[in-house]
Parts: C-alpha cells; structure tokens; sequence
C-alpha cells in the first residue's frame, strides 16, 4: 500500500495540547504529529490573557484556592478530582514552561509575572487575586512558539498540513488515522498504536465568534462516527468582550488590569450582578450581564453592544472607588502608556479594525463564542472513556480543547485551558507512550482508506443546488440566535430544525474544484459537516438539559438544579441519531452551594 | 539573575570574512569621507574658491590628483600635485578599490550562490582589487 | 509542479516598497556605476594614446558627468546614512526622517553641481 | 461600495502559466480583504486557494502582496487600500496553487538558527523559574512578536535574489534568543548567522520592517546582531 506510514504513537493536532504530547510522547515512543495548519498557526497562538497557576509570586495563593475558583467556577458540573490534579500540577507545569525558554513577564524581582482573571480570588478576602502568568498579551503565542520550537529541538516528527479525515478503530481499539495531505490531495494511512486526538475547538458553529477558521471541530465529529461519545457538549463559553461585529477576543486580562464595562446609560453595570468582584466576576455571568443590560435596552444607543472602557481616567476612577491596591498598599493607578505597554496588540487590533484607540475612546463589545467546554470524555490521563462506567477505550487519548476532563464543568475560568492544554497534554502524551510500548499495532481493516475516500466524494455528487458558503452562515446564524447566551425551548427547536435541514441540504452540494492540489473547496464542505454535526449535538443535548448551569442559561428553567442536573451528559451519534446517557460528576472537597460573586 | 558575561570572545562572536568586510565597508566609508574632506578643505586653502566650479571641487574631493583641475582655472598645478596630494589620493584610491570591488562582489554574492562560484569570485574580485590598485597607484605617481 | 520561484528583476522593482527600499535600489545603481566607471577611469588613464582618450571623451559629455555625479552624490549622502544607522542600530527608529533629510541634501546639492556641468557644458 | 479584484490564478493541473481574474462583488469599507476573498471563494469561484485560519493577524497563514506590497489579508481592511485591489502570492517562494505558495524554504531557513532556548546549566534548586530582570526580559521583546508570517523574508530583496539567505524572519527569531540573556547558546548562532548567507546579506532595504504585521523593528533587529559580530558585545 503507498502512503503507509506507522508510529508508535499519532498526535492529531499540533496546538498547545497536541506539541506537549508529542513532545513528552516522542520522548520514549516513535510519535508523528499531524496537523492541517503549520504548527505555529494553531489557534492557541491566540491566547492572549495567561495561564493559571497559584506561584504566589506577587501575593498569597494556593491551589487550593485555584482548585475551590475552578470548581466554583465550573457550576459545580467540574469533576473535582481532576480539577485538584490540574490545579496542583499547575505551578509545576508552569515553571517547566518558563525552563523551555516561554519569556513570561517578570515580576521588579525577576520572578514571572501575574495578573488578576475573572474568577480567580483570594478565598479568605474574596478579592480577585493575581494567579494568571503572563507574556504580555500574547502568552499563547508565546506558549505555542516555545513548544513548537522544543519539538524542533527533540526532532519531532510533523506532518505539516495533512488533514485527518477518518480515524481507524478495529475491535474497539484505535489502530491509526487517514489523512489528505493538502498539498497533493493523496490520502495517507497512519497506521499506529496510540492515537491523541487534540484538534481544539469548534467556535465556528456560532456567527460571532473569537475562534479561527480551522476550528471546526474535526476530531470529536471524526469520534462520534466511530462510537465515542461527546460530552457536555450544552456547554459553551461565550466570552463577554468579543469585539463588536467581528468577534475578535479582548482579553479578560482588560478588566484585569482595570477596565470597566458601560452601559449605554454610562453606569458601570457589573457591580449589580456581582457584588465583590464586579467586573472580574467568571465570563457566563458577565456575559449574562451584558446580555441583560442590552435586552433591557441599555446597549449603547439601545445596539446590542456595550462598551468596555480602559482609558486610564476611567481606570483610576474605578480603582479608587474599588479600593484597590499595589501589592505594597498604595492606592492602584495607571497611565495611558502603562495600559499600552501591558496591552498591546489588543490596542493594536482596536486600532486595525475598529479605527478605535482604546487609549483615549472606550471599545464596543459583545459576547462572543469562544471556548468549548464539552468534548471527548477522557481521565486525568488522557485516556478517552467510552460511558458512564468511565470504560476506557483501549489506544484512544484526547486533550485539550476537543477534549473534556472535566476540568471546566459548565463554564471554564480565564487562564484555566492553556492550563489544561499543557497539563493533560503531557499526561495524554506520556500515557499514550507507556500504552503504546506496551501493545501491538491491531491489524488494519483492508483498503483502510476506502471510508475516508467515500466520504469525500459524496461533495462531488451533488446536484449543485447549495453551497457551503450559504449554508454555514445559515448555520452560524441560528446557532448564534437561538444558541447563544441565553437559550428557551422554542428557539432550540428551531435551532435543531434548522440544522436537520441544514444536514439535508448539505447533500446537494457539489464542490466545483476537481483538482487534487490545495482542495480547499472540498475540504472547507468536509468541515461543514462536522460543524452541522456538532451543532446537531449541542442542541440536542442543551435541549435536554432543564437547567441553567455556567454556560448554559436557559431562560425557561433560570435555576440551577442539583436534584435532577447534577451530571455530565453522553451524547452519542447512532444510526443517525443522537443519543444521551448521564455521567456523575466526582464530587470531593466542595459541595454545590450557591454562586455568587 | 544571570551574572554570565555578556561578551562574546572574537573566536565566537562569528566575524568572518563577510562580516568583516561588512564593518570595513561602514569604516572605509567613514575613511573615504574623511580623505575627501580634507581634500575639499585643501582646495579651499589653496584658492579654489575663486579658480574652480562647484562640481570641479567635488571632483577633486573625490580624487585629488592635479589631472582633476587642469581644465580649471588654477594658475599654477605645482601645489595641486604635491607629495601630500598624491598620498591622499592614493589612500582615497586602495580604499575605495577595495570598498567598491567588495561592493561587486556583494552585489554579485545575490546571483551566485553555489559555494565554489562564490570562491572562485571571490578569487578573481581580490585579483582585479590587486590590478586596480597597483595600476591606480602607477598612474598617480608616474604619470 | 509549481511555478518557480525565481524573482524577475521587473517584478522586483515592481515592490512597493516606499523610500528605504528606493535608497537601496539607487545605492546599488550608484555604486555599481561608480565602481564599474572609475575602473574604466583608471584604466583609461593608463592606457592614454587612443583608446583612452575616447574613454575619456565620453567621460568629458555632459550626460555622462550628469550621470556619475548621482551616482557618486547619491551613494556618498546615503551611504552616510547607512554607516550610522548601521553602528547605531536604534537610530533605524528615525529611518523616515532619515531619508527625508538625505533627500533634503541630495536635492539642492545636486540641483547646483547639475546646474553647473550644463552651462559649463553649453558655455562650451 | 463595489471593489474590484484583480487576483493571481494559477492551478497547476490544468495551467502552463499563471493568468489574472478580476471580481467585482460589494463590499464594506471596514472589510477585511480576506473576508472579500471568502466571499468571491464562497459565492463566485470556489476554485479560489489560499490559506487562512485565525482572521485576525495572530497565526500568520495570510501573507499575500497586496496592491503590490506585502501584508496579511486578514489585518488590511479595505479601506486601507481601496476599491481597486490587486492580489498576487508572496515573492521568492514557489507557487503551489492560486495564492498559495511553498512555505518549506522559508521553515527551513527558520530551522537553521536553533530556533529554542538552549541552557543546559542547572535548574534553580528549588525547582522554580530561572531568574530574569525585567529589563532583561524588554531587550528581546519585540522579536518575540513574531507569527512567522513571511511578510518580511518575502519582501526581501537579497532573499528574492537567493533563498539561501536566512531572511529576515530567521534573523528576528536568532535575536529573540541572542537577546534573551537565559540562553546560552548565543555564540552557536551568532556563527550560523554570520554565514555567507547570513547578516551581511541584509543591506538595510528595510522592506521587512515596513511589511511586518506586527510591527517588530526588524532592521533594527539585524542591526543589533552585525554589531554583535562586530564587538561581541550583547548589551
Ligand atoms: C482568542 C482566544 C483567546 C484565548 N485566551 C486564552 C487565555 O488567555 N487563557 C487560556 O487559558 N485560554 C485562552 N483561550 C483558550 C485556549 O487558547 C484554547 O482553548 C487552547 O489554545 C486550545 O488548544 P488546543 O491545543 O486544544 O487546540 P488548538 O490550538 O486550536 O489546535 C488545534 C490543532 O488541531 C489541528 N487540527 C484540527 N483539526 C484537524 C484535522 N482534521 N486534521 C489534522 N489536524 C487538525 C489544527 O491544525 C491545530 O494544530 C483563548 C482562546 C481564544 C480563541
Ligand atoms: C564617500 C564615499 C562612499 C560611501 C560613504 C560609501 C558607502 C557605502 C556603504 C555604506 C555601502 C554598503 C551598502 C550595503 O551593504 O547595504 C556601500 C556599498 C557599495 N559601495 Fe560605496 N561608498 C562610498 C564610495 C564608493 C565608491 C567610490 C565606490 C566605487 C568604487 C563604491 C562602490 C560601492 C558598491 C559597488 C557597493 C555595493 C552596493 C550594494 O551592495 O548594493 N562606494 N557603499
Ligand atoms: S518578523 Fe514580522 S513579517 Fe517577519 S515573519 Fe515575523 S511577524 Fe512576519
Ligand atoms: S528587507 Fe532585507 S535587506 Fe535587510 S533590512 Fe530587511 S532584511
Ligand atoms: S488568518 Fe491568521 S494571520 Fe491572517
């Protein structure tokens, strides 16, 4: 057979979560990465904020308090063994970082900087506390290049721009991907023992989103064909402070460095919904916030936006109203130059797209979709889990965002995936290794790449009635109105009309493109379907759930409900259908109780 | 914090041929301006201002050698053609020679770029640097 | 497969890319010219008897001392600048500045030499 | 108001050589020319190729030579450059397809410079991060900026000239870690760089420093590191 490649162990992704596994798996397993982007391409380039870790370098901190804000954080649906594990390895993970060269920051004594996110709190004061490690605006630029750059250094071995499109199980056990490899449009099997699938995100369901094209979602679609479930996928994070119309993210690490949310009245509003920490309050509430405000027709101007102000009078205003203070006790205050320099390519991007400068004019901003807190169920150690019983699927590990711990339970922190991409990244990494020197490669089905080459076709054979192009932007349309922040009944059946329908029109495309080199027409209708399958998921499972919970707030059911909800849901895709089973969540340390901020 | 030194010793730091030449492209151009500056000056002294044009200055600057001013008015070239001129110009002249022919072969590095056409110019361009020099130097002091 | 990737010179100097990459282009054209003439110059000079002095005909026209004049001006003004950006490598912050002010030398500079090689020229 | 583009076609299965198309379609000033691009892929030509991922100038996949010069399409709005737009692949790389070009070349030169922290002295004893100053840590900054786009290394002259020289985008990365007073192996590439095809390649066309998309101080860069061949002084 041409185009026969085996490893040991096969990385699906080259983002923060696929280079830490590659890196650690190649360290005693023959490992491929594959990616359909340049490694250094990957979107978690566009982290901006930081990564959680308790050092305590500017203030007190523990894991413990980073363990109970990720825990409340999550709505309780987080599973706290695990949040534990991450939240203890954190300090650890970030100093190896900082010894593989990542430039954080530093504090005037030369330790690594950090910064107050939204949810992060001193647990005796409730205060918000500086837990986020930084490298200006751009620590997932600086995380993604360093390890990129160590995965050159230990040669690992990349397949630069392949797309997986299929992926192998024989007997219920992974036996190796096909990919396209974009520059010839051939199909290579990958034929390995271990498989980690860490394909990020898929924000691009939504219509205003901070995710980049590539994020569609591709390996947990790629599960769902093969049997493993999806889980909470209800779960979704929309980030309050997406630049107006674009999406484009803005930093939580804004409010952290002081800025306020106005509303179209000049109040700043957060302080209504939460109490202490106001507007560092975690994203679903603030979100929920801004969405209030704006239905209750205080947007600016009565538009659906607000505005998010960080000129350094606003910022000094605030601060002395907050009574907030140095680390030395003096009053906190900013210039317009400090904010520049602590800030600067989200002023750079105000200043591109918005023709804004946030140095002298507040930003226009609204949620946007951001951050998936469902996906491929694994453990602590990567290992995918096929149901309730936490089976786990011999050969199959995820990390990352496409996959779900749960270290994020119903909303993620601020500052918490880069965490949990380089965490569970290595331990999928180095686990995937241990199992892979371990077993023999399961035979491969005969003509492996038959499946992956049918699916493709199909956009051939279409009658040419519909285009991708049309058919996303209905999708992200719907999801974006009737899956947004706040959801009811009616508007997520219609959501899962549409996209029923959607997956029916789907059919009648027919990619116009015959040629095989950089087919990015037929790869762009592949990725589509992906993303309707998701969406069909996500609104089939946010249906279900009668309750709002961190990411999902429904306005027909506002309460949470511990009683009834208080579980992880298993979607899984049958004969066409849509299934759900219900996980328990681990519960240690922290009983549910009441959040408020 | 680190307390390593911070200088690189000149085993190490890479300066080679290339980066050699480059600094001495930047000091011969330092040199050449200063050669021509005092060249200027010198004509000044001497009573260019009234006998020579603007552009005959510039030329002698460039070259100070007494063939640059015979179709001026000077009236006498005995001064224009005196040891200390021939010196100056003859600096002027192995400097520039060699910051020009460097100067090709910079220029010619962009095209050829196998390892052996680049030594075999670099061969020819410090022949050629060789000839230019001995014949400029020839003609300065025994034309 | 694939187009190469060679670069024409048409579409090189077809970049835009503003006025530090003119400077270049001009400082390779003057030094080229400079270096490629007074090798010619000096050659001449040695060679005199017939040869040398059509060399050194051409050399005495007008065009031609129009020309030689940039290429020397301009290369000597900008090579300047280059020489200082070079060892004070912050100093690149003002590189607009920079080739403003060269510019505002060049001009007059040459505008005079150029005015006085044609009516020497026309003067006869 | 209506634009007008004028782009680079080339597919390599059915064309000897490459040809224009123009597609007039509606536009909004506050576009991006990349989301005119997937509107003309979307809507009029779906045979269009070009690479694209984050849309908002942080991954680098969008180089293209837009009226003539470099830039990510995804950071240049149409106002920027009006409704008339010419776009055509980045210079000096082989052409795939259409606007993609071979990015290999331009990887491996990155490659050349140890691209990654070197130190291999001991770790702190307790465990924690290596000390650095913050003023240590500003001397590198800018370059830590860079995407790896190609705008600069494309824009490049001497790199157009020949792609054996390192270009501008390696360069930056070599200063990063030069720069970064955490990294021990500055002299190993201070000698890869001073190479034939290294430093003294640059000849301030500054190009680069005007393609970049996020403004790194490219040339200035290069200049740090010829006067550390120089005087081998890092400071
Ligand atoms: C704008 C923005 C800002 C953020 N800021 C922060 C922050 O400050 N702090 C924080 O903790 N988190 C932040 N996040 C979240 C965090 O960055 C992401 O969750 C995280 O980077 C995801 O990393 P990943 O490795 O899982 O996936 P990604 O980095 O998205 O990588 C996915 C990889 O999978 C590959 N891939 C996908 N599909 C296929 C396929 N079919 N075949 C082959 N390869 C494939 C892609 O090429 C890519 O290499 C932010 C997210 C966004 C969007
Ligand atoms: C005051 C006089 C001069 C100054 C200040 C000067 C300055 C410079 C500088 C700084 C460079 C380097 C350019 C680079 O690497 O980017 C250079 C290159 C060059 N110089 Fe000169 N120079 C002078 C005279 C001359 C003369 C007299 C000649 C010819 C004999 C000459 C020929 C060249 C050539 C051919 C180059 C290479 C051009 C290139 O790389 O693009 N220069 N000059
Ligand atoms: S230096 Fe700038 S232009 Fe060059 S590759 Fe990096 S980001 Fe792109
Ligand atoms: S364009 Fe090229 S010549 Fe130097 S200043 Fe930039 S690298
Ligand atoms: S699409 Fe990422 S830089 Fe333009």
């Amino acid at each position: 057979m041409e185009n026969l490649h085996q490893f040991d162990v096969i990385v699906i992704g080259a983002g923060g979560a696929g280079l830490m596994a590659g890196l650690y798996a190649s360290r005693t397993a023959k490992t491929a990465v594959i990616s359909k982007l340049y490694p250094s391409r990957s979107h978690t380039g566009a982290a901006q904020g930081g990564i959680a870790a308790a050092l305590g370098n500017i203030e007190k901190d523990t894991p413990e308090w980073h363990c109970y804000d990720t825990v409340k954080g999550s709505d309780y649906l987080g599973d706290q063994d695990a949040i534990e594990f991450m939240t203890n390895e954190a300090p650890q993970i970030v100093y190896e970082l900082e010894h593989m060269g990542l430039p954080f920051d530093r504090t005037p004594e030369g330790k690594i900087a950090q910064r107050p996110f939204g949810g992060h709190t001193n647990n005796e004061s409730g205060r918000p506390v500086r837990r986020a490690c930084h490298a200006a605006d751009r620590t997932g630029h600086m995380i993604l290049q360093t390890l990129y750059q160590q995965c050159i250094k230990n040669k690992v071995n990349f397949f630069d721009e392949f797309q997986v499109v299929d992926f192998l199980m024989v007997d219920g056990k992974a036996a190796g991907v096909v990919a396209v490899e974009l520059a010839t449009g051939q199909l290579h099997t990958f034929h390995a023992k271990a498989v980690i699938f860490a394909t990020g995100g898929h924000g691009r369901i939504w219509e205003i989103t901070s995710n980049a094209y590539a994020l569609t979602g591709d390996g947990i679609a790629l599960a769902l064909r093969r049997g493993i479930p999806a889980q909470d996928m209800e779960f979704f994070q929309f980030h309050p402070t997406g630049i107006y119309k674009l999406g484009i993210l803005i930093t939580e690490g804004v409010r952290g460095e002081g800025g306020v949310l106005i509303n179209g009245k000049g109040e700043r509003f957060m302080p209504k919904y939460a109490k202490t920490v106001k507007d560092l309050a975690s994203r679903d509430v603030v979100s929920r916030s801004m969405y209030l405000e704006i239905r209750d027709g205080r947007g600016i101007n009565g538009q659906n936006y607000v505005y998010l102000d960080v000129r350094a009078e606003t910022v000094n205003k605030y601060a002395a109203i907050d009574g907030r203070t140095n680390p030395d006790g003096t009053p906190y205050t900013v210039t317009g130059e400090e904010i520049l320099k602590k800030l600067p390519d989200i002023i750079d991007f105000c200043r591109t797209y918005l023709g804004v400068d946030p140095i002298t004019q507040p930003m226009p901003v609204q949620p946007t979709a951001h951050y998936a807190m469902g996906g491929i169920p694994t453990n602590v150690y990567g290992e995918v889990l096929l149901d309730e019983n936490k089976t786990v699927v011999p050969g199959l590990f995820a990390a990352g965002e496409c996959a779900c711990v749960s270290v994020h339970g119903a909303n993620r922190l601020g500052c918490n995936s880069l965490l949990d991409i380089v965490v569970f990244g290595k331990h999928a990494g180095q686990r995937a290794a241990e199992y892979a020197n371990g077993a023999d490669f399961a035979a491969l089905p005969t003509a492996p790449e038959q499946p992956a080459r049918a699916a493709l076709e199909v956009f051939y054979k279409g009658d040419g009635a519909e285009k991708v192009f049309d058919l996303a932007n209905e999708m992200k349309h719907e999801m974006f109105a009737n899956m947004g922040v706040f959801r009811i009944e009616e508007g997520m059946k219609h959501a899962l009309a549409k996209i029923r329908e959607l997956k029916e029109r789907i059919k009648h495309i027919k990619v116009s493109d015959s040629g095989k080199i950089f087919n990015m027409e037929l790869i762009n209708a592949w990725e589509l379907n992906n993303l309707l399958e998701l969406a069909e998921v996500t609104t089939v499972s946010a249906l279900a759930r009668q309750e709002s919970r961190g990411g999902h707030a429904r306005e027909d059911f506002p309460k949470r409900d511990d009683a009834n909800w208080l579980k992880h849901t298993l979607a899984y895709k049958k004969d066409g259908k849509v299934e759900l089973k219900y996980k328990t969540v681990a519960i240690t340390k922290y009983q549910p109780k009441e959040r408020v901020y | 914090m680190a307390t390593k030194s911070r200088t690189l010793p000149l085993s190490k730091r890479g300066l080679n041929f290339e980066m050699l030449m480059w600094i001495f492209t930047r000091l011969s151009a330092l040199a050449m301006y200063a050669l021509i500056l005092f060249g200027v000056i010198g004509a000044l002294i001497m009573g260019a201002r009234n006998q020579m044009s603007f552009a005959d200055i510039l030329r002698w600057g460039f070259m100070p050698n007494s063939t640059h001013v015979q179709s001026t008015n000077v009236p006498d070239l005995a001064p224009w053609s005196s040891f200390l001129w021939n010196l100056t110009a003859t600096l002027l002249l192995l400097v520039g020679t060699a910051h020009g022919v460097h100067g090709l072969v910079v220029i010619a590095d962009d095209y050829v770029t196998s390892p052996r056409g680049r030594l075999v110019l670099r061969f020819l361009s410090i022949v050629t640097m060789i000839s230019i020099s001995i014949i400029g130097a020839y003609v300065l002091w025994a034309l | 497969m694939g187009l190469s990737r060679n670069v024409s010179l048409s579409t090189a100097l077809r970049y835009k890319g503003q006025g530090p990459f003119l400077t270049f282009i001009l400082h390779r054209i003057g030094g080229l010219g400079m270096a490629i003439f007074i090798g010619i110059h000096i050659l001449a000079s040695f060679l005199s008897g017939d040869v040398g002095n059509a060399i050194n005909a051409v050399y005495e026209s007008w065009v031609f001392q129009l020309f030689i004049f940039f290429c020397v001006l301009f290369h000597a003004i900008n090579g300047l600048r280059i020489t200082i950006v070079d060892l004070w490598p912050k100093l690149i912050e003002h590189e607009r500045e920079a080739i403003w002010l060269e510019w505002a030398v060049f001009i007059p500079v040459y505008a005079i030499a150029a005015f006085a090689i044609i009516r020497s020229a026309l003067g006869g | 108001m209506e634009v007008t583009l004028k782009i680079f076609r080339y597919n390599p299965e059915v064309d000897q050589k490459f040809h224009y198309e123009t597609y007039t379609l509606e536009a909004e000033e506050t576009d991006r020319v990349l989301d005119v691009l997937e509107r003309i892929k979307g809507q009029k030509d779906g045979t269009l190729s070009f690479r694209r991922s984050c849309a908002h100038g942080v991954c680098g996949s969008d180089a293209l030579r837009i009226n003539g010069r470099n830039m990510l399409a995804c950071k240049t709005l149409v106002r920027d450059v009006g409704e008339k737009i010419t776009v055509e692949p980045i210079l000096g790389l082989k052409v795939i397809k259409d606007l993609i070009v071979d990015m290999e070349p331009f990887f491996d030169n990155y490659k050349k410079i140890l691209p990654y922290f070197i130190n291999e002295s001991p770790l702190p004893a307790d465990g924690k991060e290596r000390l650095q100053s913050a003023e240590a840590r500003a001397r590198f900054d800018e370059t830590t900026k860079c995407i790896l786009c190609a705008c600069c290394t494309t824009s490049c002259p001497s790199f157009w000239a020949s792609d054996d020289y390192l270009g501008p985008a390696a360069l930056v990365t070599a200063h990063r870690f030069i720069f970064d007073d955490r990294d021990e192996a500055a002299a190993e590439r201070m000698q890869i760089i001073s190479e034939t095809s290294g430093l003294a390649r640059c000849h301030t066309a500054y190009n680069c420093t005007l393609a970049c998309p996020r403004e790194i101080p490219i040339t200035q860069a290069i200049g740090e590191l010829k006067m550390v061949s120089v005087t081998g002084k890092l400071d």
